[in-house]
């Protein structure tokens, strides 16, 4: 009942929050020198991207914390996947508002920048993380496979990070790490832009307890089938052999298809 | 194509991947015998069935099954034969009711036949929506004879038939296979229970992929009830 | 015959429909393939357009090959084609059963690697209707090779990795033809009429008739 | 590991995606015991050997075998284990010499006792040097038993053991187990087999993932000349 | 531990010698991809002289997928893994033993699609060195990284075309850094100093020790 209220309350207010952002965004603050508007998608994309390692972070967090056998629960790997699908959605807004500030920025959806290619690759990473889950077996060995597979996965967030260092980009470099030595980013524009962060953690949050919300409803419906599988299993029944005449009869035999049989044909 | 009801190997050789698992095989059924095949691993039970069902090839001699003569006739065989060896022919990935469908569809037959079958051997409950893949090996084992009494083949070729069913559903294929014969179906089943064959039905005794001796010649199985049926 | 092709159809499709091998694991690698070329190969884009078209026909055709292998897969394990045979089918109900269920398989992947490789590479698109009739013609050549050399190296041990071997020098000369429609396609006055069409038109018709005559005897060895 | 030598089972549940396969099981079995599984198809009398085997994790209950705990002591459990399932584990590509001789190694026996199954179990002359995959399906089962009987277990689990052996496989079998347990191991016998412990030995009959009853209980078979065994 | 590893190295370079599925199989494949590739991109010379690099590593990633699908799939058939289980085998032997086997015919492979790529595409060659390190170093990332994935993706239905998509995007930057090597090495000053060499073989020690302790959980149910 007060996990409901506080996921309606977390909705309600990550709504409101990026409400508030856009607002602000749109509004408030002033065109880019250089950008014009297009450097409003400043207030939507970094933290978008930024949400989507969050969500990979606690991943991995809770995929570790189950693979650790103290603190093995299947609570984890339900947190895990939550927190994953709603990873792959901010990469994927990452990468669609990049595309879409890439567009006008540099002339073209898509170029071959490292810091774009690892978090498509991020993208994928994680796309086969959700796939692995999808293979039939048990609960507790699901958990497990995709844990280790979740905590492989994660090393990608930091090149992700660090490609702008290592590899010569056009992508933006740390701009907003160091905003207090850059005068290109200015008061409102800073403040707007941590508002987008925290509107986008909440939506985040939201998203993330929505998706676990699901896993344990799903987890209570396996518990109450195993329930009535319980009660089934206690009783098992005989069947009759009153259909042995009709399906024995040689004149109920497969009408043939092959036109060379007529001569197999029932009698 | 002459609509004989009958089995005749003469001198049949089969050879796979160069070892003669059938050497120099003949012999003759009629309409409505049941044959049961015994002897030690690796004298060629299995391979006999397999040719019989027109799934390997004679590479000497020839053969006539259900009028069709082999080498050449596999593929219309084929169609007539019913089949359950030791691998089931089931699709792990589709639910008990699509597999049983996709041989409704294939048979050309109705649902209700498919239905009834299922019924029969107990896999319409809970199993019906159920994958393959999550069943014991006995419910496969009653799956694939489902789509089997569906198809009411001229001639059963049963590969260890009761390995893995149990006591009900042992009896219940006994019955099937007295019945079917009683109504000129032809049935092997090759098996390595002591009783078999006890109860009626002719015995082949295979050894080193030929017939050493028919053991024992009882009253073909058409008085038969189940329980006087070899279990 | 067409009742038996579409009951196999059916089965194929409902064995994705249950396991989603394709939506869930061959597109995806498409598209982490499409990455991985770009990135290794990353050299000046102008390069990359040039290039995409025949990148964009040898991703499917490797993920194509997945969808081979698993279309093999499922009647390997219990003996199922051995099932299939044993209704007395003819061998082109399969054939064609089959290659319904794959063909559909593949037009999604192309769809999805298309957009991706358009996305990435920026290639130039001027006739859409070049690209789809080359597409359709490609994919049931590669289906129809792919089954027939699925079924010669289906055996129960060691056949899966052959087949890429067999297929792909098989394949080379449609793939290329493909991807050259692709670049003519870029030029907006290309039509129907273009002579790598025409090309890919007559191996896929050839093809399709030996896929189709071939398969008997390479299903029931 | 306390030298505990008894299987001893405490409200088990063992869920397998979701469906209990086997249901609240108790049971108690002391060294040197037989213990035939029986039930109908889906009882849960293989997945109660794979849990005896560490292959499974019970979800609810536990259980102490062989003086380890279950769950947790999985691993070293399966050391214990001789499985014999409708699986073989051997490897298809490698001949039969090469699939025993990888058993010496990872064993750690010497190449003596490996010798000897495969001469008890006839997989020696012509068949050693074959391919797995080239065999029938009883000369598969007879190598897969030669490396259980090299191994010498503890505990053998044993799932349907008769399926595919021929009559002398079959009473090989029955003696290596009176042997066996005469030697104060415990073997656990799943079969659909209605002779099934009348000459010794306990009956489990399992049904709906338990116990149902403790159907016959005979004087353990510590007597046993092979042609008394069960067959 | 050590002992139990070689046995099950040993078994599977049996199967090999006995199937020889990575000799006739695996490495004709390489060089038919090799083939077509440099068909289909049939552009100046000089170009594909400038991509032989990434080509070499991207077909040694893809062929070295079907040597560990095929290692998996041996493994699967009569359910041959769960024996290994019950001989109550330390993962770590497993993992060892599978990775020596799985090298070695990597290296073979190697070799060959070097030759192969050198004869084709011409690309100069400097520092032998460089290029040896930097292919073993890659080699077992390749391997350990494929091996934890392809235990994380066995399953008895549909697991097997997942390995491809789940370790293409880990590997990606391990491929490309053993590729730059390969640049770099082209220039006869580079040597074992290399940058990206150091990157290949921190990626690779990681990648061991990931694989090492990823394995047992992996394998084990
Ligand atoms: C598809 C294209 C793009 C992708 C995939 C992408 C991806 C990312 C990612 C993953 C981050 C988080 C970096 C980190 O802090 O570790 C980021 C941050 C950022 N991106 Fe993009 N981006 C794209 C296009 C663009 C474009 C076109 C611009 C502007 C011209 C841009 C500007 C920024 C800025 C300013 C940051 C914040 C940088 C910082 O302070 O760290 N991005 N982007
Ligand atoms: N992977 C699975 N998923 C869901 N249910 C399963 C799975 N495996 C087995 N079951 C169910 O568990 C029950 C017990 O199976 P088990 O194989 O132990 O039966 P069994 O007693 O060995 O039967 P049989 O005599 O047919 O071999 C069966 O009803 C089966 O349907
Ligand atoms: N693919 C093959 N290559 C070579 N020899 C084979 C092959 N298949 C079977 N054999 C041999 O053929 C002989 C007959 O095999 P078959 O399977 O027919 O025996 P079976 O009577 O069914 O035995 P079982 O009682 O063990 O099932 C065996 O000795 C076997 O080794
Ligand atoms: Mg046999
Ligand atoms: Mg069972």
């Amino acid at each position: 009942m007060t996990t409901t209220l506080v996921r309606k309350a977390v909705g309600v207010t990550s709504l409101a929050l990026v409400a508030a952002t856009v607002v602000m965004g749109l509004f408030v603050t002033p065109p880019d020198v250089v950008q014009g508007n297009l450097a409003r998608l400043l207030y939507v994309h970094p933290p978008v991207a930024w949400v989507a390692y969050l969500a990979y972070g606690v991943t991995s967090i809770a995929s570790g914390l189950y693979l650790w056998r103290p603190t093995r629960s299947l609570k984890w790997d339900r947190i895990a996947v939550a927190s994953a699908e709603v990873g792959v959605v901010f990469t994927g807004l990452t990468l669609v508002t990049g595309s879409i500030w890439g567009r006008p920025a540099w002339g073209v959806w898509w170029t071959w920048d490292a810091r774009l290619t690892t978090t498509a690759i991020l993208f994928v990473l994680y796309l086969g993380y959700l796939a692995l889950r999808r293979i039939p077996l048990s609960p507790e060995t699901r958990a497990k496979r995709s844990a280790v597979a979740a905590l492989i996965a994660f090393i990608d967030v930091p090149i992700v990070h660090e490609s702008v260092v290592w590899w010569r980009t056009l992508h933006q470099g740390a701009t907003v790490a160091t905003l207090g030595a850059n005068t290109k980013v200015h008061g409102i524009m800073a403040w707007t832009l941590l508002l987008g962060f925290i509107a986008f953690t909440m939506v985040y949050i939201w998203m993330a307890m929505v998706r676990y919300r699901v896993e344990t409803m799903s987890a209570e419906i396996e518990a109450h089938q195993l329930e009535a599988w319980e009660a089934e299993r206690m009783a098992e029944a005989d069947t009759s052999d009153a259909a042995i005449g009709r399906l024995l009869d040689p004149g109920t035999r497969a009408p043939d298809e092959v036109p060379t049989d007529q001569g197999v044909a029932p009698r | 194509m002459p609509a004989d009801d009958s089995v005749s190997f003469s001198s049949v050789t089969v050879t796979l991947a160069g070892f003669p698992a059938l050497l120099n095989l003949s012999f003759e059924v009629e309409a409505g015998e049941t044959v049961y095949l015994r002897g030690p691993n690796g004298a060629g039970k299995t391979t006999l069935l397999r040719t019989l069902a027109g799934l390997e090839k004679p590479t000497r001699g020839s053969a006539m099954v259900l009028g069709v003569e082999l080498p050449g006739g596999e593929r219309s065989l084929r169609a007539l034969a019913g089949m359950m060896g030791t691998r089931s022919h089931l699709y792990e990935d589709l639910t008990v009711a699509e597999n049983l469908d996709l041989a409704r569809r294939l048979l050309g037959i109705s649902s209700s036949r498919i239905d009834d079958a299922a019924e029969l051997f107990g896999v319409r409950g809970r199993l019906w929506k159920q994958k393959v893949a999550s069943l014991s090996a006995g419910q496969k084992r009653r799956v694939a004879l489902a789509g089997l009494v569906a198809k009411n083949p001229r001639i059963w070729l049963l590969d260890e038939p009761h390995s893995s069913l149990d006591a009900a559903g042992r009896d219940l294929l006994d019955k099937l296979i007295v019945e079917a014969t009683k109504r000129g179906a032809i049935a092997f089943v090759a098996t390595h229970e002591a009783e078999a064959g006890r109860a009626g039905g002719r015995v082949l005794e295979m050894v080193g992929g030929t017939v050493r001796a028919e053991a024992r010649e009882a009253s073909p199985g058409d008085e038969g009830p189940a329980s006087e049926v070899p279990e | 015959m067409i009742r038996r092709a579409w009951a196999v159809a059916r089965k194929d499709m409902l064995i994705e429909v249950h396991s989603k091998v394709a939506l869930n694991q061959v597109i995806p690698f498409a598209l982490a393939v499409l990455l991985t070329f770009g990135f290794a190969l990353d050299t000046r884009n102008q390069l990359l357009a040039e290039i995409a078209p025949g990148l964009f026909w040898v991703v499917v055709l490797f993920s194509s090959l997945y969808l081979i292998s698993r279309s093999f897969r499922v009647e390997r394990e219990n003996a199922a084609m051995e099932g299939l045979v044993l209704y007395g089918i003819d061998p082109m109900a399969v054939f064609f059963g089959k290659l319904a269920a794959l063909a559909l398989q593949m037009f999604v992947l192309e769809a999805v690697a298309a957009a991706g490789i358009v996305i990435l590479f920026n290639p130039p698109v001027g006739s859409l209707g070049l690209l789809a009739i080359s597409a359709v013609a490609a994919t049931l050549a590669i289906g129809s090779i792919g089954l027939v050399y699925g079924a010669l190296s289906s055996s129960e041990q060691s056949g899966e990795s052959l087949l890429p071997l067999l297929v792909i020098p098989v394949l080379a000369p449609i793939v290329i033809s493909a991807a050259k429609c692709w670049s003519d396609a870029e030029s907006a006055g290309a039509g129907i009429y273009d002579p790598w069409l025409k090309i890919v038109a007559i191996f896929s018709a050839v093809f399709l008739a030996v896929g189709a005559a071939a398969f008997g005897p390479a299903m029931e060895d």
